[in-house]
């Protein structure tokens, strides 16, 4: 049986303020936990807190267990829990935080493919200047759950059939210069 | 009196205000540095200066170290200057010679570094200091006022304020710009948390006022130019024309099953939308007064001049129906205003995710108040708009209240009347109700207890923020029903709910027209849109423009007892004005030397008061202090400096920028 | 006429390359001009920023500095993840000092404002606005062989960056439709998302998405489905034989770019539209495009 | 205390719109730059222009004129007395050499008590960013 008991030392609430700092992730304290995120998410049904609980996690300082969570990962973007918000809080963009934070502080879960896709991506952007979808979504299955790969076959040939999958990878002409911006450190 | 002659003796009060002030600023400090500016004679700090030992502490001083001055480095003169006046003047001095310094409104609560607010607090001493040598004794002017009050609004409140005033003698008039009063409440079926029925506690009190003899009632009426000041205002009122003249018609109403239209076809204000009504019509039975009105834009022969005016020959010999009604002007004079002008529901239609005037069974509270009335559009019967008794219900907390995206306020009156509907929808109809609310909030008498009552109806209460109304299924369970998509917060996970209507609980907002209405009252609005009133605590009732006063939802949501105790205080704070029968101002009003006046005559066109007039024996200009409302603005305006103003002398705001900037 | 910038984004060039194809045949059968930004690199879409916010925005920035620098005025981004992250990093830079800052860092100081000189548009609008309803439809030239369309905009490009067009309820697309002579259904759920790459990597979740997406359009009684966005119409269109494995009752349909469909209305020659790439209601497009007729068509 | 140049600014606001806002500003417990020393006066065209340019020779940095929106005004119409003089007003201290971000007309409504924070906080920076006003110029005038 899990101990669900949390002590206030367990809370992290300088983390919390670190947080509220990034961009996108001022609202964190205005929140009303109406729900309005959680009950407009098309995917909250899949997520071990949703939103919500996302952020009332984060702005009590649980930092361990907003990072750890699936929550940020299932997050598509779709921004429809931005735009309801009550209190125009950038829920979004609270995720894309949390995301980083994530794979900073190495807490992402491992079984999960989506983190390893979107480092497979991040890779092959920084060192191509463009994306190569079929190598990076193969490097992702490999990665973390090669029985993906089988799942993929079909589709996989179905694309290739129909022109719409490029084994060759292209990149960008100036990719030199693109990767001397990336590789600039924030000023401080 | 000392203040003619002889040296300046300065008295220099710093007030704590508890930590208020001293939290921030260093008292003591700011004391002993008042006390070797120049002139001051005393310079102490005390924990409240508004308190009686602190107001003592000035008097005494007056008396005993003759001072002749008195600076107040407290909070804002909008509180406190008249206290320290009256302190003054209770010292035996001219209370003109008081000079208050903001340190509490404009410094400690607005800084949060010791030193700095410290050094702003001795450069706003200082400047007082400096400006109060050059005050001079003078005497508050009296207006009289008259005895009659101005409403506006005849809804409950309106109501509620005409019918004290009227009972204690005062001539009211009361302008309602719809046919009839009674506003918003007429509208309602029962009121929270008691149930009575909203027409039975309202309608006598609409009797009442058609009835008194002390009222004048102008319904379909606006104001529409308002001139004058506190005790004397000109009131223009434009009286539309309903094409029924009041005065002759007796209210039979059989003009109305007289009308050409044997068939209502224009849907009907009052229910909402929900039935129809004729191109002449009252807007319900009880309605104040019993005189029908045209609607010009549905009647056929405003349209086309080809009606049978069958009215007319109904009405016969009484002669009531008038088709060349023009518009009238009434001019009133008044001595003082209650403005009750209410509110308007927000419009579901901003928030299209709720699916209102998409889904024909979405509907607003305000039209459920109807459609469970007994006269309402169905008798009582709870109808849907595609047919049949609804099975279950959702009923959706917050709509346009407490979102950055709408109305950011919570508009007080949305759970208590949900819970309302709520059980009379199941009383209605045995539905089941489910209540998606945010925060529950139920504090008034009863209120509670209320809740706890539909707890044990068994009422569903669920709390989230709805995400959408759909009709889009994902189970045969939910097909040809409205689905309610919300996450369960307290349950934990994301739930879909068919129902077969939905009921929005739309929040209150102003008027469109709120900000006209302020112009014209020379009012202020909050941020929101509502009328300000001149302090949330101590004068809740009162404006900023003196003879003004707010009652009702124009300043604020609010439930109807907090509405009908509002406008019970508005009226008492019009009576006390005019009661007293004349009330003292402002001397700061403008002056002219006239040996100085030059006659260019600039100070003329600038005035919008005209106060000011040309003596054409001196060549001079001269102001009329009556007329002058002490805004300055000629003052600046002189070429030669001619003009002064009292209380704001150029020397006294030369002394303030010295004694500002002398240090910096 | 200045000339449209095109900017691809790598799903263009790959799952994509339907859209690609039958949007360069639209602006050429409008009179468009437009050519592809040169040198483009990848927008950072939602992984990048989910690995490191300040250089996802120095991605997009480099694309936006670069057309500014060719003069371009309007930068055409058809993919809606593209298109979102071009205008997300415009306002940010100005937004939020430390991301200006980054990306400054790259440009080379006192560029930052280039950025916010180029307007970042999206096929659908340019239509719609530059173009418009009542030019395209004095353009048809063809009716449109199949049945009622469902128009699905997704997500991220009506959210939060909508440009005019309600963020619940967008129109555009439908009324493009209508100029265009395909009548459209009422779709409640057509700016849901489809699940992005959630198909990929959780292909439980992401393919229940898109089933809930297909099987309302299908309820609703339209025959396919029209879409702004490579990721969308790759999802819906990818996994139907998949779901018509899982359930009997579940209806195949062509999922359209709405480009080809506009493409084929104002005449465009079909084998220029990317027809034949469809995975998903092959049977409905030969029926509807037959090959006589397509070439037929082609010499109208 | 740290040598930082702080720009002292002297205020005229009206008592019925932005005095009142500042009041307001108050209660609400809004922080802003301690740069400002207000003198009320009853309406913004009270403001005379000599007070300006004596603020500015005694050693002002800046002057800031805060009044009811226009249509707004407690006195009907003094705000846009306010705003004709102002226009002139810049333009002589102009050519005095006074930077026209020295002077400043805002139109504060009584419920606007964030944006006196907000024009505070910013004239501050500007002023900031300026340095010291040269008293030299205003006092020739």
């Amino acid at each position: 049986m899990e101990r669900r008991l949390k002590l206030q030392k367990e809370a992290e609430p300088e983390w919390a303020r670190r947080i509220s700092e990034h961009p996108g992730c001022e609202g964190i304290f205005s929140c009303l936990q109406c729900g309005a995120c959680s009950g407009t998410c098309p995917l909250s049904i899949y997520m071990d807190f949703g939103p919500r609980r996302i952020i009332a996690l984060v702005r009590e300082g649980f930092r361990t267990a907003a990072l750890s969570s699936e929550t940020i990962w299932l997050c598509a973007s779709c921004y429809a829990c931005a735009v309801h918000c009550p209190r125009q809080i950038h829920v979004t963009d609270i995720m894309y935080t949390l995301k980083r934070e994530a794979i900073e502080a190495k807490l992402y879960p491992r079984r999960l493919p989506i983190p390893v896709l979107a480092q497979e991506f991040y890779r092959a952007v920084r060192s191509r200047g463009k994306n190569a979808e079929f190598w990076v979504v193969l490097r992702m299955a490999v990665k973390s759950n090669p029985l993906i790969l089988l799942s993929m076959i079909h589709t996989g040939w179905a694309l290739l059939r129909t022109g719409r999958l490029s084994l060759h990878s292209e990149h960008a002409d100036g990719i030199a210069e693109i990767k001397r911006y990336l590789d600039m450190r924030e000023v401080a | 009196m000392s203040e003619s002659n002889g040296t300046v003796r300065i008295g220099v009060y710093v007030c704590h205000c508890g930590t208020n002030i001293a939290g921030i600023v260093d008292v003591k400090a700011l004391t002993h540095y008042a006390a070797g500016l120049p002139n001051v004679a005393v310079s102490r700090d005390y924990k409240y200066m508004c308190s009686d030992p602190g107001q003592d502490l000035i008097r005494q001083d007056i008396r005993d170290q003759h001072l002749n001055r008195i600076v107040v480095a407290s909070c804002s003169p909008h509180l406190h200057e008249a206290t320290f006046r009256n302190a003054t003047r209770a010292g035996g001095l001219n209370p003109f010679f008081v000079q208050m310094v903001n340190i509490r409104e404009h410094d400690s609560w607005v800084h949060t570094n010791h030193a700095e607010a410290t050094l702003k607090a001795l450069d706003m001493v200082r400047a007082a200091v400096r400006r109060v040598a050059h005050h001079e004794a003078l005497e508050k002017a009296r207006v009289s006022i008259r005895p009659e009050a101005l409403v506006v609004g005849g809804g409950i409140a309106g109501i509620h304020a005409a019918l004290t005033m009227a009972n204690a003698g005062k001539h009211v008039y009361l302008v309602e710009r719809e046919p009839t009063i009674g506003g918003h409440m007429a509208q309602f079926d029962k009121t929270f948390p008691t149930l009575d029925c909203s027409a039975c506690i309202l309608t006598p009190k609409m009797s009442a006022v058609k009835n008194h003899p002390n009222i004048t009632l102008w319904t379909y009426s606006d104001v529409t130019a308002i001139e004058g000041y506190v005790g004397n205002y000109n009131v223009t009122i434009t009286r539309r024309p309903r094409y029924v003249r009041e005065d002759l018609c007796v209210g039979c109403l059989e003009c109305l099953e007289g009308c050409v239209y044997k068939q209502a076809k224009v849907p009907d204000e009052f229910n909402m939308g929900l039935s129809k009504r004729r191109p002449i019509y009252i807007p319900f039975p009880q309605a104040v007064p019993q005189t029908p009105v045209i609607d010009p834009e549905t009647c056929i022969q405003f349209k086309s001049g080809k009606c049978k005016k069958t009215c007319i020959e109904v009405c016969g010999d009484r002669h009531a129906i008038d088709l060349y009604m023009e518009p009238r002007t009434e001019h009133i004079e008044v001595g003082t205003v209650v403005l009750a002008t209410g509110f308007q529901t927000y419009d579901a239609r901003r928030s299209p995710y709720y699916g209102y005037g998409t889904y024909p069974n979405v509907y607003t509270a305000l039209e459920i108040e109807r459609l469970v009335n007994a006269s309402g559009p169905t008798g009582g019967e709870v109808v849907l708009r595609t047919g049949g008794h609804p099975k279950s219900v959702g009923i959706i907390h917050c709509v346009g209240s407490r979102d950055e995206n709408t109305n950011r306020w919570c508009s007080r009156v949305c759970c208590m009347y949900s819970l309302k509907l709520a059980h009379l929808l199941k009383e209605h109809t045995g539905a089941e109700v489910f209540n998606f609310y945010i925060d529950m909030r139920t504090p008034g008498k009863g209120f509670e207890e209320f809740y706890q009552k539909l707890l044990s109806e068994r009422v569903h209460f669920i709390r989230g923020r709805v995400a959408e109304v759909t009709d889009a299924s994902l189970h045969s369970s939910e097909e040809g029903r409205l689905v309610i998509r919300v996450e369960d917060t307290l349950a934990g996970f994301v739930r879909r709910i068919p129902v077969d209507m939905v009921v929005l609980a739309t929040g209150l907002e102003p008027r469109a027209d709120a900000q006209e209405v302020r112009r014209l009252f020379n009012i202020t609005c909050s941020n929101e849109g509502f009328f300000l009133e001149r302090h949330p605590k101590l004068a809740p009732v009162q404006t900023f423009t003196d003879g003004i006063f707010l009652a009702g939802c124009c300043q604020g949501p609010k439930d109807i007892p907090d509405t009908v105790a509002q406008a019970g205080a508005a009226a008492a704070e019009a009576l006390a004005l005019m009661d007293a029968g004349c009330v003292e101002t402002e001397p700061n009003t403008a002056y002219v030397m006239e040996e100085a006046c030059c006659g260019c005559k600039t100070c003329i066109s600038v005035c919008p008061y005209h106060a000011i007039s040309f003596v054409d024996e001196k060549q001079v200009s001269a102001i009329n202090p009556v007329l002058c409302k002490g805004c300055g603005t000629c003052v600046a305006a002189c070429p030669s400096a001619t003009i002064r103003q009292h209380l704001f002398e150029d020397e006294q705001i030369f002394a303030e920028i010295e004694g500002i900037l002398e240090y910096a | 006429m200045a000339a449209y910038c095109y900017y691809p984004g790598c799903s263009l060039r790959g799952t994509g390359i339907a859209y690609e194809e039958s949007l360069l045949a639209v602006f050429k059968l409008l009179h468009l001009p437009i050519e592809e930004l040169r040198d483009w690199n990848c927008c950072g879409a939602t992984s990048y920023m989910s690995i490191d916010e300040g250089s996802a925005c120095v991605l997009s920035a480099r694309n936006l500095a670069l057309a500014r620098q060719l003069h371009y005025r309007d930068i055409v981004a058809p993919c809606s993840a593209c298109y979102l992250v071009l205008r997300k990093t415009q306002d940010y830079v100005q937004r939020y000092p430390r991301i200006g800052r980054r990306v400054e860092e790259s440009l080379g100081a006192g560029r930052l404002h280039v950025l916010n000189e180029v307007r970042v548009r999206h096929p659908l609008e340019v239509l719609h606005t530059d173009v418009g309803l009542a030019k395209i439809k004095a353009r048809v030239l063809r009716q449109w062989p199949g049945g009622k369309v469902a128009c699905y905009y997704g997500c991220q490009m009506v959210r939060p960056y909508a440009d005019g067009d309600p963020d619940h309820n967008p129109v555009r697309m439908d009324e493009l439709m209508h100029a265009a002579g395909v009548s459209t259904v009422d779709f409640p759920l057509k700016t849901r998302c489809c699940g992005g790459t959630l198909t990929g990597t959780m292909p439980p979740v992401g393919i229940r998405l898109n089933e809930i997406l297909l099987a309302e359009a299908h309820h609703r009684g339209a025959e396919a489905m029209v879409t702004v966005c490579p990721l969308c119409q790759y999802n819906l269109d990818a996994y139907q034989s998949e779901l018509r494995h899982r359930s009997k009752t579940f209806a195949e349909m062509p999922v359209f770019f709405f480009t080809q469909v506009l493409g084929w209305a104002l005449g465009g020659d079909p084998a220029r539209l990317g027809l034949k790439r469809a995975i998903s209601g092959r049977r409905q497009i030969a029926q509807w495009f037959p090959k006589q007729r397509a070439e037929a068509a082609a010499h109208v | 205390m740290p040598e930082e140049y702080e720009p002292k600014i002297v205020a005229f606001f009206c008592n019925w719109c932005t005095y009142l806002a500042a009041d307001l500003a108050g209660t609400s417990r809004i922080k802003y730059a301690p740069s400002t020393r207000v003198i009320r006066v009853m309406c913004s065209g009270r403001v005379d222009p000599q007070f300006v340019l004596d603020a500015f020779a005694k050693g002002a940095d800046g002057v800031l004129i805060g009044g009811c929106h226009p249509g707004d005004c407690h006195y009907q119409e003094g705000n846009y007395k306010a705003l004709r003089r102002f226009r002139l007003l810049q333009r002589l201290l102009c050519q005095m050499g006074i930077e026209e971000e020295r002077v400043r007309l805002e139109w504060i409504s009584a419920a606007e008590g964030d944006r006196v924070r907000a024009v505070i906080d910013e004239m501050t920076a500007q002023l900031k960013s300026l340095g010291p006003a040269r008293r030299s110029h205003a006092e020739a005038a």
